[in-house]
């Protein structure tokens, strides 16, 4: 099941061995070990940043594209760009040859084979004005890639203004409090059975406590900015806490029951040795864990803390400055972890699909299964969670904060705490190694077990394509329906005003 | 079957209203009138003059007799030069709407050419003259039409005619803070900039000289 | 209640319907080049033979058919996948591309203004809502009106109410010997301008512009002198294209151009357009002079016809 | 509990224009509401008053910059009513066609701000992708996409363009389509019936009597309209019926009620068009010059003393009015006053009560509902 990347053995060994021949001899030869453990722990971290932070790249460019394409529209096209081009041809030039030492000669020399070769040369005069610009680049150079890290760095120029009677301390504060937890969730991640900073026993349990930390920092943000609308932000977020952690947690609790162990690559093992990923065995569960997700990251349906339509930027408000940068990466850091938490619970992380399939297609199952690193799997798995998550955000409208309370807890609630119980009895009575069932899935082979998945999953959607084509003669009466404190629209004229209007401006 | 009400029964209910009227109120010096609109489809409508004391009565006659549930328009005019009895004017349109609450599920399909008695849609316009004065006061019928509360907000922050009975009068167009008795529709106020042949204007002052533009050191 | 018949809160449409729409709209982008959908996915059927004929057979007018323009990643490899639609103004027009939105007779755009054809009858001065319109006049004797040879007009005469004119003695000399560089006095008026108040047989009583005492004046020493238009200028900054003036104009010396812009400047005074920069296509300045002309030349011509036959009538009662 | 007032606007998503709505907020119940407007009043009354009749025009475009054609032609009706003037049937059935036309684009820019007032962004851009398709027509017809100045005291300044009844056509047919995709997001969405359906109850009488009119109060079930109540232009003579909405609740019509109101009322004013475009006396391919007598009757310049008119008309948003009096400078070549009845500057405080009682989240939805155009309520 280990793929060939085993990027953590070769650091861990590699780096062990490296410095003991190297420090043989030598007044350190002792501390080499635990000087190849250190420096391998910082690679390997910083390995699986470059990892997650790449596809954050990727997933910060999908999400405007595909949501133009919903929206009729193509989406950001723009490409490489020279530094600047303006009007009358004020161009930044040859800029390349104004670095010193001539070392931007190599810049200009691949800039001109590049426009030759795929640049610009057109009749039009006035576009063969523009033509200096760097070369425009080729769809695999994914067009618009380059306007999100544009955007980022353009937060360093911005400045940031505190608002003056702002709780100073915590203001500063809340903002790294949500960094800082988002980031550390990358910690406990593994990529690939091989790429990963660390694997404690229990690393799906840190994952998820840390996950929760965020909304309190929300809060923290939304109370000490002093301003009345990030207080009603900040109160949203911290009461949309209460109704879809609980939820997230138990679902996750069936993941772990299932596979019998907190740990991410455990999870992982016992999917590739089920020969089913747990989204066939645990349906309901994925689509719970989708919800909660979404509500978790605070994104459309769940947008209520930071509600463009009444809160105009919600908690955000008082923020500016590449302290608002790091908190909007943090919120797509946090998309991008919740995309890979789904893949490694319910898509088999690092498997290939179709392994069984494509396994007897002879040299392309060996290339499928083996070949490709299971990182790449991973990531592209990820890339399609995240796909629904923009999905949802393009089709649905906003729920009312006391929809998602009452959403939470009369639907998520109980549907995960059923989830629960099926798990339960999936795992005592077919995956229990040594359970009461004659013997367990994994030893396949003998009997039905391989059905147990495609049963289970056949009943969840028989289950759902009933629910979706019950034609409801009579509507049901709406579950959020809230009902009015005052007949609306009986007021006199003048009776409504509260006695103000004191001052000569009549201004309070 | 087009959506017409026919002129007859148009001039019908009219007479019916004006009637009614002026049985009730013209000993008070109300006086009510069909009038026949003079361009498209030369519609009738009532139109009344009725002294500014009666108006409150005439109005709650109309609004739970008369049927008339919608208040359309206050305007007030100035009249400097109008004669002695004639300073300003309050016109009130109204307008009487066959609009019932309907229950849920229900909707209320007026059929216009079966419409008959006091479901055939009238205009009203009530005419109140007051004399040349400084303070010109009309009774508000801010109780009986909650559609008249802005109106006259609006009719006594541009012409300055109040509204005695009106609660929170206040300011809705003009800034709070506009000056107590600037009320612009007078006539006595003029445009900035009208009919002058002076071709650049300088509202913002960009143009205005540094006050020691001729001192030398 | 809801009237939309599969409008029911319930699971199916929590997201499956929503999801589905959004679907076929983000699939429908992709299919629009290859399948051949035109503008707002159908086909162009809704383009009259006569816009087709401008909008089509120009390389300018059809953005698919443009290879590159600045601004616009187009790939080679998946011409279809990454071909942006906006119209890259500069480069493109909207006129081009939908000339039938620009026809020049019924586009409200910059004003264009023929001279030569005013009259200075202050009409679109008068007109104009928003006092954009400048102009001023001054008296002038047509002197090429009654001479003959090939600028020969036809010769206006007098009317009660118009401008009468008179030659001033010792001016043709002076101007001759006045070296306009050198000389430190003012040029003399060639002319004396009055109001002719009355016309009877030879004789007309005109009022003196610069004296305004009337006098008893022979027919025949009296030029015709007419108030005519020396600059103009439109306040852009103020104008709202309301085309008011275009139809005010009587002689057809207004035209609103279907330009769009071009009409920008720092301060409020490069706003003004004067003649310079309120011209029409040269074309269509031309062909409107002529056919003014033309009408003018019609009009006297009828006017003397019926006077000469008035004449004739009243010699023979 | 704390109560706080909070201020949305001048700037804000919800108020589509430039008004304040002070809002005092229990927790995220709203408790009292104050509407603050005339952050841009620029005094289109008293500019009338020097202007002649012909000049008002563009003026009353730029009252509602959204519905530009719907407040030139009210005022024209009124002004022909004050000097008694006769519109030739083409010039009439031009005017429907450009108000109806007018009336679908307004419509389509309310339901691209509404529903990212509730949160789905996505329609705004349909929305707008389709406005264009009817801004192209009015481009056409009035010479400039949002003000036209296209009504004359007596006519129209201009006939329909050569091949506009086709275009008009095709758009259409296209139009009627695309409102189909609308409704499977919008209607056939859980989370936006959820947000819409109960939210912002106002019942017809109380509505009525409070003045609002139009689309806001047919959604409470009573098809009330003045194209039919007070016929002027060629209503009559087509066949079609207001759309009318069953309220969804004793206590009136709801967020969602509106709603469906203007889409039926888009699809109305779309069957309008066509039934017009075939009607029109003289054909609509023919083309008649600037100032023919089939599109221009001749009218007087001056009003005498004394003299008034005035005519409710149907804006998109509700019954909008012009009174006129005669006699003003100009020996009565200006009108001596000009009162213009906006609808919307008496829906808006009263759409401020409707808000009492729901959550601060449902303040953009009932007020979105309502369709504010703060340009028209300023004047």
């Amino acid at each position: 099941m280990a793929d060939w990347l085993q990027l953590n053995d070769w650091l861990y060994d590699g780096l062990d061995s490296l410095l003991v021949t190297a420090l043989h001899g030598t007044p350190l030869a002792d501390l080499a070990g635990p000087m190849a453990m250190v420096l391998a722990a910082t690679l390997a971290c910083v390995s699986v940043l470059v990892v997650f932070m790449s596809g954050l790249g990727v997933i910060l460019w999908i999400e405007p594209k595909l949501w133009a394409r919903m929206m009729d529209r193509r989406g950001r096209t723009t490409d490489w760009r020279s530094l600047w081009v303006g009007e009358q041809g004020v161009t930044a030039g040859e800029w390349w040859n104004k670095v010193p030492y001539g070392l931007g000669r190599p810049i200009g020399a691949l800039n001109k084979w590049l426009n030759k070769v795929m640049g610009n040369a057109s009749e039009h005069p006035s576009v063969a004005r523009v033509n200096n610009r760097s070369w425009h680049g080729a769809w695999w150079a994914l067009p618009g890639f380059v306007q999100t890290i544009a955007d980022g760095a353009k937060f360093l120029t911005k400045e940031h203004m505190p608002p003056t009677k702002a709780d100073r301390l915590i203001y500063e504060i809340s903002p790294f409090l949500i960094i800082s937890s988002t980031v550390l969730i990358i910690g406990f991640m593994p990529f690939s059975s091989g790429i990963y900073a660390i694997n404690p026993e229990l690393s799906v349990l840190f994952a998820l406590a840390i996950f929760g930390i965020a909304p309190l920092g929300v809060f923290f943000a939304g109370w000490s900015s002093n301003n009345k609308y990030t207080l009603i932000g900040g109160i949203r977020s911290a009461a949309q806490l209460t109704a879809y952690e609980i939820p997230l947690l138990i679902t996750v609790l069936g993941v772990c029951v299932l596979s019998g162990s907190f740990n991410f690559i455990d999870i992982v093992n016992f999917q590739h040795s089920a020969g089913a990923w747990n989204f066939f065995l645990m349906p309901l569960g994925f689509g719970l864990f989708i919800i909660t997700m979404i509500a978790e990251v605070e994104r459309i349906p769940f947008d209520m803390p930071e509600a463009e339509a009444e809160l105009v930027e919600g908690w955000w408000t008082e923020y500016g400055g590449m302290r608002w940068g790091l908190l909007f990466a943090a919120e797509y850091m946090r998309v991008w972890a919740a995309c890979i938490l789904c893949t490694v619970f319910f898509l088999g992380g690092w498997s290939a699909p179709f392994a069984g399939l494509m396994g007897n297609l002879g040299v392309v199952g060996v290339v499928w299964n083996d070949l490709i690193p299971g990182v790449v799997w991973t990531i592209l798995k990820s890339l399609f969670i995240f796909l629904i998550f923009v999905w949802a955000r393009a089709s649905l409208p906003r729920v009312r904060t006391d929809q998602i309370l009452e959403f939470g807890w009369r639907y998520l609630l109980p549907l995960s705490v059923v989830q629960l119980a099926i798990t339960v009895a999936l795992r005592l009575w077919f995956y229990d190694p040594a359970g009461l069932g004659s013997g367990s899935a994994w030893d396949g082979g003998s009997g039905f077990f391989w059905m147990v998945p495609l049963v289970v999953f056949a009943i969840s959607m028989a289950i759902f394509v009933v629910y979706s084509i019950d034609e409801d003669k009579d509507p049901p009466s709406r579950p959020y329906h809230v009902h009015t404190v005052e007949p609306a629209g009986t007021h006199v004229a003048g009776s409504g005003h509260s006695g103000r209007r004191v001052g000569k401006t009549g201004m309070r | 079957m087009g959506m017409k009400i026919s002129s007859q029964v148009n001039v019908a209910a009219a007479e019916v209203a004006v009637e009614a009227i002026n049985a009730r109120f013209s000993s008070a010096g109300v006086e009510a009138t069909s009038v026949q609109h003079a361009s498209g489809h030369k519609r009738t409508y009532v139109s009344i003059t009725c002294p500014p004391a009666h108006w409150l009565a005439l109005a709650k006659w109309m609004r739970f007799d008369g049927g008339v549930n919608h208040c359309s328009m206050i305007t007030g005019v100035h009249h400097p030069d109008g004669g002695p009895d004639k300073g300003w004017e309050v016109i009130a349109h109204l307008m009487r709407m066959p609009v019932v609450d309907q229950k849920p599920g229900k909707a209320l399909v007026h059929d216009a050419a079966k419409l008959s008695g006091k479901d055939v849609p009238m205009e009203y316009e009530v005419m109140l003259t007051l004399p040349q004065t400084d303070d010109p006061v009309v009774p508000s019928v801010q109780s009986i039409w909650v559609g008249a509360d802005w109106n006259e907000k609006e009719t006594w922050d541009l012409v300055g005619i109040n509204f005695e009975g009106h609660e929170y009068m206040m300011r809705v167009l003009n800034p709070h803070d506009s000056p107590q008795g600037f009320h612009p529709l007078q006539k006595q106020h003029h445009l900035r900039y009208h009919g002058h042949n002076e071709m650049y204007d300088d509202a913002q002052g960009f143009m205005r000289l540094p006050v020691d533009v001729d001192k030398v050191k | 209640m809801a009237t939309h018949p599969r409008a029911q809160p319930n699971f199916r449409n929590l997201f499956i319907k929503p999801f589905w729409m959004t679907l076929v709209t983000a699939l429908r982008t992709f299919g629009r080049p290859i399948l051949g959908w035109g503008y707002h996915n159908k086909k162009e059927e809704m383009l009259d033979e006569h816009s087709k004929a401008r909008a089509s057979g120009n390389v300018m007018n059809d953005v698919t058919a443009h290879e590159y323009a600045a601004d616009r990643e187009g790939s080679n490899l998946f011409p279809n996948l990454w071909k942006p639609v906006t119209l890259m103004y500069p480069y493109e027009r909207l006129e081009d591309l939908e000339p039938w939105l620009f026809v020049p007779g019924q586009y409200n755009g910059r004003i264009g203004v023929i001279w030569e054809t005013c009259t200075a009858c202050r009409l679109c001065v008068k007109i104009c809502p928003n006092d954009c319109l400048h102009m001023s006049t001054e008296l002038r004797v047509d002197i090429l009106d009654g001479a003959d040879g090939e600028h020969a007009g036809y010769g206006s005469d007098l009317e009660v109410g118009g401008w009468a004119a008179v030659e001033v003695a010792g001016v043709k000399e002076f101007q001759e010997t006045r070296n306009p560089v050198t000389s430190h006095d003012s040029p003399v008026d060639e002319f004396r301008f009055g109001e002719v108040i009355d016309l009877s047989g030879d004789t007309a009583i005109v009022r003196w512009n610069d004296t305004g005492d009337e006098d008893v004046v022979e027919r025949s020493e009296l030029l015709k002198a007419d108030d005519q238009i020396i600059s103009g200028r439109i306040d852009i900054g103020r104008c709202m294209f309301c085309g008011l003036c275009m139809e005010a104009c009587h002689f057809t010396s207004f035209f609103m151009t279907n330009e769009y812009d071009g009409m920008s400047g720092f301060t409020r005074q490069e706003l003004w357009f004067d003649a310079a920069r309120t011209r029409v296509l040269i074309g269509e300045h031309q062909e409107v002079v002529d056919a003014e002309l033309a009408k003018r030349a019609t009009k006297e011509r009828d006017k003397r016809a019926k006077k000469v036959a008035k004449d004739k009538a009243k010699a023979e009662a | 509990m704390a109560q706080m007032w909070i201020t949305m606007g001048p700037q804000h998503p919800m108020t589509h224009g430039l008004w304040t709505l002070r809002v005092k907020v229990d927790g995220e119940t709203v408790v009292d509401t104050e509407p603050e407007l005339g952050y841009i009043h620029r005094g289109v009354e008293k500019i009338c008053e020097a202007r002649d009749f012909t000049q008002i025009t563009p003026y009353c475009d730029r009252l509602c910059y959204v519905s530009a054609m719907t407040w030139a032609h009210s005022y024209i009706y009124s002004a022909e009513n004050l000097l008694e003037v006769e519109v030739p049937e083409r010039a009439e059935y031009i005017r429907l066609i450009a108000t109806e036309i007018q009336r679908v684009t307004s419509h389509l820019m309310w339901l691209g701000a509404y529903s990212p007032d509730i949160g789905n962004l996505t329609i705004f851009t349909w929305c707008l992708r389709d406005r264009e398709m009817f801004i192209d027509l009015m481009q056409e017809l009035g010479g400039s996409r949002l003000h036209y100045n296209f009504p004359r005291v007596g006519g129209v300044k201009r006939d329909l363009p050569v091949g506009f009844a086709q275009r008009c056509r095709a758009k259409i047919a296209l139009f009627l389509g695309r409102l189909k995709e609308y409704e499977m997001l919008l209607d056939e969405s859980t989370v936006f019936l959820v947000r819409t359906q109960g939210v912002g109850l106002a019942s017809a009488e109380a509505m009525v009597n409070a003045g609002v009119t139009g689309p806001n109060l047919r959604a409470a079930g009573v098809n009330y309209d003045v194209r039919w109540a007070h016929p002027y232009s060629v209503y009559d003579e087509l066949d079609w019926m207001p759309s009318v909405e069953k309220p969804s609740s004793v206590k009136g019509a709801d967020c969602y009620d509106r709603y469906r109101v203007r889409m039926e009322e888009m699809v109305v004013a779309c069957e309008m068009v066509l039934e017009a475009l075939e009607k029109i006396p003289g054909g609509a391919d023919s083309h008649y010059s600037p100032g023919d007598a089939m599109i221009q009757s001749k009218a007087p310049l001056r009003a005498p003393a004394g003299s008034s008119g005035f005519h409710h008309y149907e804006d998109c948003r509700g019954e909008s009015m012009f009174y006129l009096q005669g006699g003003g400078e100009g020996r009565g070549k200006h009108p001596y006053r000009v009162s213009i009845r906006s609808p919307m500057f008496i829906t808006i405080p009263f759409v401020a009560k409707t808000m009492i009682g729901y959550k601060i989240a449902d303040i953009p939805a009932i007020m979105g509902s309502f369709d504010p155009c703060i340009g028209e309520t300023d004047r």
